[in-house]
């Protein structure tokens, strides 16, 4: 615990302004999405809040990273607009994908969110290629590859860390174990935890408590800088919980109540909230007005995203090549 | 409706179709498995309850929830299938049969070839697709022409009810590996029921709407589009035949054939992009067996050439629509 | 003849002109990397050479052998690719695509799509293939109508020395995702030369011979086994005219519906199975834009609807041979 | 030490009587190539003798084994017939599989020779099928994978390995590492055993020197117990080493010269040989005979298959699918 990475007082402002926004906008999304002003597939992160809040802290804007469907969080932290995030959820033009991604495949390269994979486990090899990059640039940029509990069984898992520690590549590979995949529960599917895999490529695998703040810092930060130090890649497993079903409008009967109910007494975002204040970092009112200003942001967002317009039916021959090309 | 008021009528979806076809084939035959992701009634029976009950009733060891590690589906399939039994392995979306290719196309296509007949792979791969629900560009593709391009392997893709009972029991009794496709946006539809035990025979296309004019192949959600137009048609003095192919390989020649012989036009119309779709094997076929028979150049309607957009007017110009349908046949009947 | 002595004269084979296009482009551009499986010196530059000497010229950062996972590969072009690189990815067979076909389809192809033009794939992914040396069902597949029938990828197969290194040159050059296809056994094959830095357009086709009775349409090793039939029609009073399609994504109608135009015969030749193969797109697209005007109806040949067979006998007939193409023209020609 | 399985002399001269007889087929094969009289691509499994006949001495007829391209010598082992072999290695009507698999692609149910894959890595997702049907019929059948070193890099041997350990499958992995993928040496791919990944499944994972009858016998036996009493799997990672380049007629410039001819040196099956006579189990005379059978058996089979028909064209179309089928 020496050489522990502790976030100081701005560093864990900005980390909560990261966890305030993303809770908000999971909030704000699924009351968008119930009023019928807007129809998307929705994947809520709600409750792995911490986790990219803290690695982004740990980034420059100039880093990388890979992200999931599930991925609003990890695009939030890092930096993405919310006025070009909400036009793309809602599929127009001003979106940061001109509305023909869509939520599942959000690219943002200005803030270094280069892909959003909806394919389980894909997000892996892709942030091998973006590390090999900085490898060969030598310009220190790291890449994350985020991905959940249940991509760690899939073939593209094992080939992106084998190749990403014999090549010793600058990549974290961060598994957001939130203990389900969809309906399954993830000890139905593995018999150990992710984190254990990482000696199977010869790389450091840690199992860290993803929802609190000063674990996921060092965790974060350790593999963050060993990477841009050329010492290779990290394997991360945080844990946490999905405080929702997989998908908007799926009913979560499978989810055990009490262990639901545990995870969302535990919300970690009230949680580093009164930190924030018992420490004296911030006091009630600085953070109400942080807190109102992400909801004056978001309110913006919602009525751009909301007026602005759907693009041309041309734009299904558009960015299919380079150049226009017949059919 | 409720469920049960619906069946009281004899009506069913396709959904719930698929889901008796693989109790019916569970109950009378101890060979018959089921797995995929999310398939057990631990979590609910599949993303969407295609499987709901199935676990309960025929046990996990038999109905089985598997990690999301299509390979290992897929072989494990293709394994048990080599040692007597009937697998129906679920692919969820069609998309997410490219981390499976290998085991489909080089191992369950090939094995029966490749061992002189020795062994064959009695396998069902059930998957969904298809445009509508916003889900962007890697969750709705029809892939089906790379199947039917592959030897060893048979394509169907139901648009009833009653055809989606009849060709997964059909599927199941099958000695070879078939790729059943689910459309997922009219899982929900409602049409008369099959009686239980009925068997739709694999390779047989059906005509839904006879006519004199001008022959609309069409399969899976197309169908749905397809419909409408006839009477669209009609109202224009123009007769349509429609035909659904609900088998795409081995695909139904003398069916499509005779149609076009009778009507002299041919308009065909998928969801899967156009170019080196399905609609081209039908058209090249049809243009050749018909050669110099044919009132006018056979037409294809197919998915815009681009991967599948998530903004809801590009998506809906996506795949064709009535209109598109009702148009491309009167440019056929307008030639003489 | 040696190496040296044919380049002297201004020869060389596929095989070499593949290194050639791969160590000028390396050395023109810094953007330029090439990774897969043994293809550094430390395992002799390829399982065939194709890729000798680059290492070693260019480092093993830039030319790197990876483990054998053709997912990471394929991710690996990709991503760097995001990052202004311009990777040659080889997948050693292009039966291996099928482990790798999530990268490829749903990913390199889609990308520039997805992100609304943000972020381009500009990757070539090399793959040899072909039947003719005995390896059996999986190792020897024509598989480029599957990537044809996807947005987003172009596919080139080039059949001559010149042509390899054109397209390799273009297919670098190119912004998107290229799909470059090698026929194993005819890389040996002798013939003319390009000068270093040549290109060759992407979705040009290529008038070898000009003829007036009937248009043959070929590409990869079909058009050894067309050549020799010219001759042999020829003397049979049939005047053929050859065409090389080498970019089968975005193929060249305007030639291809030229030259047909004027034949009014067309016979399309591939390796690849008949059925869905790429000949039923060009067959279809022909008859619907010559409708009425052709004298025959468009013939395909093309492999036997089965895995490829080991058997010397039965690998002899999966494919189309000369003679079999010299008597389909002729049936075409016999239509008056 | 002290339960360590050991196999009788009986069984010994069994593990004796299939290393020579991979070891002649395999002289056989290179010979019948050279002199022209047969074209085939051939992988040579020379040097890896003793790891197949160890394992098949644990196996009855009826458990079933997957095999890759380089896997005469699991066949042999596992007792496919000369005859039927070599007919199908000459492509005709009287091979295994009538001429139509070839070298890669060899199956002879009969013997539990279920799929020979010409794919890497494949061979292991379809022995968990075969597994998982033993493991519903209750028969006490097990499973074998072999596999390369080079295919311990691939998806499929991820996915696999966890499936087969979540459903504890009587299913044993067996990775013969020859030190080579192709051109490709192990440890450029990998920065780890492959043993050490048996871990990330929760599965036991051995390295034992696969040249070592005493103790491959005892991994092998270990193994095959605990999968057929319902333990679950076991990874294997059995060393040996490749004599011959990648593929007949690959040069091997690659390959350290002092490495490959110090294995060569330490051949298991004179080894082995000389083994069996000193400690009494067998004479020369005795050996002598049994190697003299099988080069009998081998000038057989060979003629045998070569004077053989080639199968007909038809058979082009038959066996696509149960019936015919018109294109
Ligand atoms: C290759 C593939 N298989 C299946 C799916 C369907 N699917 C979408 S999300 C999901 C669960 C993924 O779980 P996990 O990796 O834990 O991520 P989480 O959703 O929990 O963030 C599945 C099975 C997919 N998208 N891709
Ligand atoms: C998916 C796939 N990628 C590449 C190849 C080409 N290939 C054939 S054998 C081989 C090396 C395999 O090495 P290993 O697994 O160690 O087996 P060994 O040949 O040494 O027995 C490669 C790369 C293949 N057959 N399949
Ligand atoms: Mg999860
Ligand atoms: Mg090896």
């Amino acid at each position: 615990m020496d050489n522990r990475f502790s976030p100081d007082a701005a560093t864990q402002l900005g980390i909560y302004r990261r966890m305030a926004l993303i809770k908000a906008n999971d909030e704000r999304s699924r009351k968008v999405i119930r009023s019928g002003r807007l129809v998307m597939p929705y994947y809520s992160p709600r409750g792995q809040e911490v986790i990219p809040s803290c690695i982004s802290a740990c980034l420059t804007d100039d880093d990388y990273i890979c992200t999931i469907y599930r991925g609003t969080h990890d695009m939030l932290a890092k930096g993405v607009p919310l006025r070009d995030l909400w036009a793309e959820l809602a599929g127009r033009v001003t979106g940061t994908c001109k509305g023909k991604g869509g939520p599942m495949h959000i690219t943002h390269p200005a803030s270094g969110v280069m892909v959003t994979t909806g394919i389980v486990g894909s997000s892996m090899p892709i942030a091998n290629g973006l590390a090999w990059a900085a490898q060969l640039k030598g310009d220190g940029r790291v890449t994350i590859a985020n991905f959940g509990d249940g991509a760690a069984n899939i073939g593209a898992f094992h080939e992106s860390l084998n190749l990403a520690a014999v090549w010793k590549l600058p990549v974290v590979f961060v598994c957001q174990n939130n203990e389900w995949g969809e309906h399954t529960a993830y000890d139905k599917t593995s018999n150990v935890p992710v984190a254990a895999r990482g000696g199977a490529y010869g790389m450091p695998g840690v199992r860290v408590d993803g929802n609190d703040v000063f674990e996921m810092y060092h965790a974060a930060r350790t593999a963050i800088e060993r990477a841009r130090a050329g010492e290779g890649p990290t394997l991360i497993e945080a844990m946490t919980y999905r405080f929702f079903g997989h998908v908007f409008g799926d009913a979560d009967g499978y989810m055990d109540k009490d262990r639901k109910a545990a995870a969302v007494a535990a919300d970690p975002v009230p949680r580093f909230r009164t930190h924030l204040i018992d420490s004296g970092i911030a006091d009630e009112a600085q953070l109400a007005a942080m807190e109102a200003e992400i909801e004056a942001a978001l309110d913006d967002a919602v009525d751009f995203a909301l007026a602005s317009d759907f693009p041309e039916p041309v734009e299904l021959t558009r960015d299919v090549f380079g150049e226009e090309v017949a059919a | 409706m409720s469920r049960g008021a619906a069946l009281a009528e004899g009506k069913s979806n396709i959904l719930q179709s698929v889901n008796a076809a693989l109790a019916d084939a569970l109950a009378e035959d101890e060979a018959v498995l089921v797995l995929g992701e999310d398939i057990g009634d631990a979590e609910e029976g599949g993303v969407v309850g295609v499987t709901r009950g199935l676990s309960t009733r025929f046990g996990e060891h038999r109905v089985r929830t598997t990690p999301i590690s299509e390979q290992a589906i897929i072989g494990a399939a293709i394994g048990a299938s080599l040692a007597g039994f009937k697998p129906v392995a679920e692919i969820m979306l069609m998309n997410f049969t490219t981390v499976a290719m290998d085991m489909i196309v080089n191992h369950a296509a090939k094995l029966r070839f490749m061992s002189g007949g020795q062994t064959n792979v009695p396998i069902v791969i059930r998957t969904m697709t298809g445009t509508g629900f916003g889900s962007g560009g890697q969750h709705c593709d029809y892939l089906e022409a790379w199947f039917a391009h592959t030897a060893g392997i048979k394509v169907v893709a139901p648009s009833s009810p009653a055809d989606a009972y009849g060709l997964m029991r059909s599927a199941i009794d099958d000695p070879d590996p078939v790729l059943f496709i689910e459309n997922l946006p009219t899982y929900w539809n409602q049409a008369e029921a099959a009686p239980s035990g009925y068997r739709v025979p694999i390779g047989r296309a059906k005509v839904l709407a006879e006519g004199r004019d001008v022959t609309i192949l069409a399969y899976a959600r197309m169908i749905q589009e397809a419909t409408p137009a006839l009477a669209q048609l009609a109202e224009a003095g123009i007769s349509a035949e429609l035909i659904d192919l609900r088998t795409i390989a081995p695909w139904d020649r003398e069916t499509v054939l005779a149609s076009v012989a009778k009507t002299r036009r041919l308009l065909i119309v998928h969801e899967a992009v156009t170019p080196f779709g399905v609609g081209a094997e039908i058209a090249a076929t049809v243009g050749e067996a018909l050669f110099g028979q044919l009132a006018a150049p056979v037409k294809r309607l197919g998915g815009a050439f681009c991967p599948v957009p998530f903004s809801k007017p590009l998506e809906s110009a996506f795949a064709p629509r009535t209109a598109d349908i009702v148009a491309a046949a009167q440019t056929l009947a307008a030639h003489l």
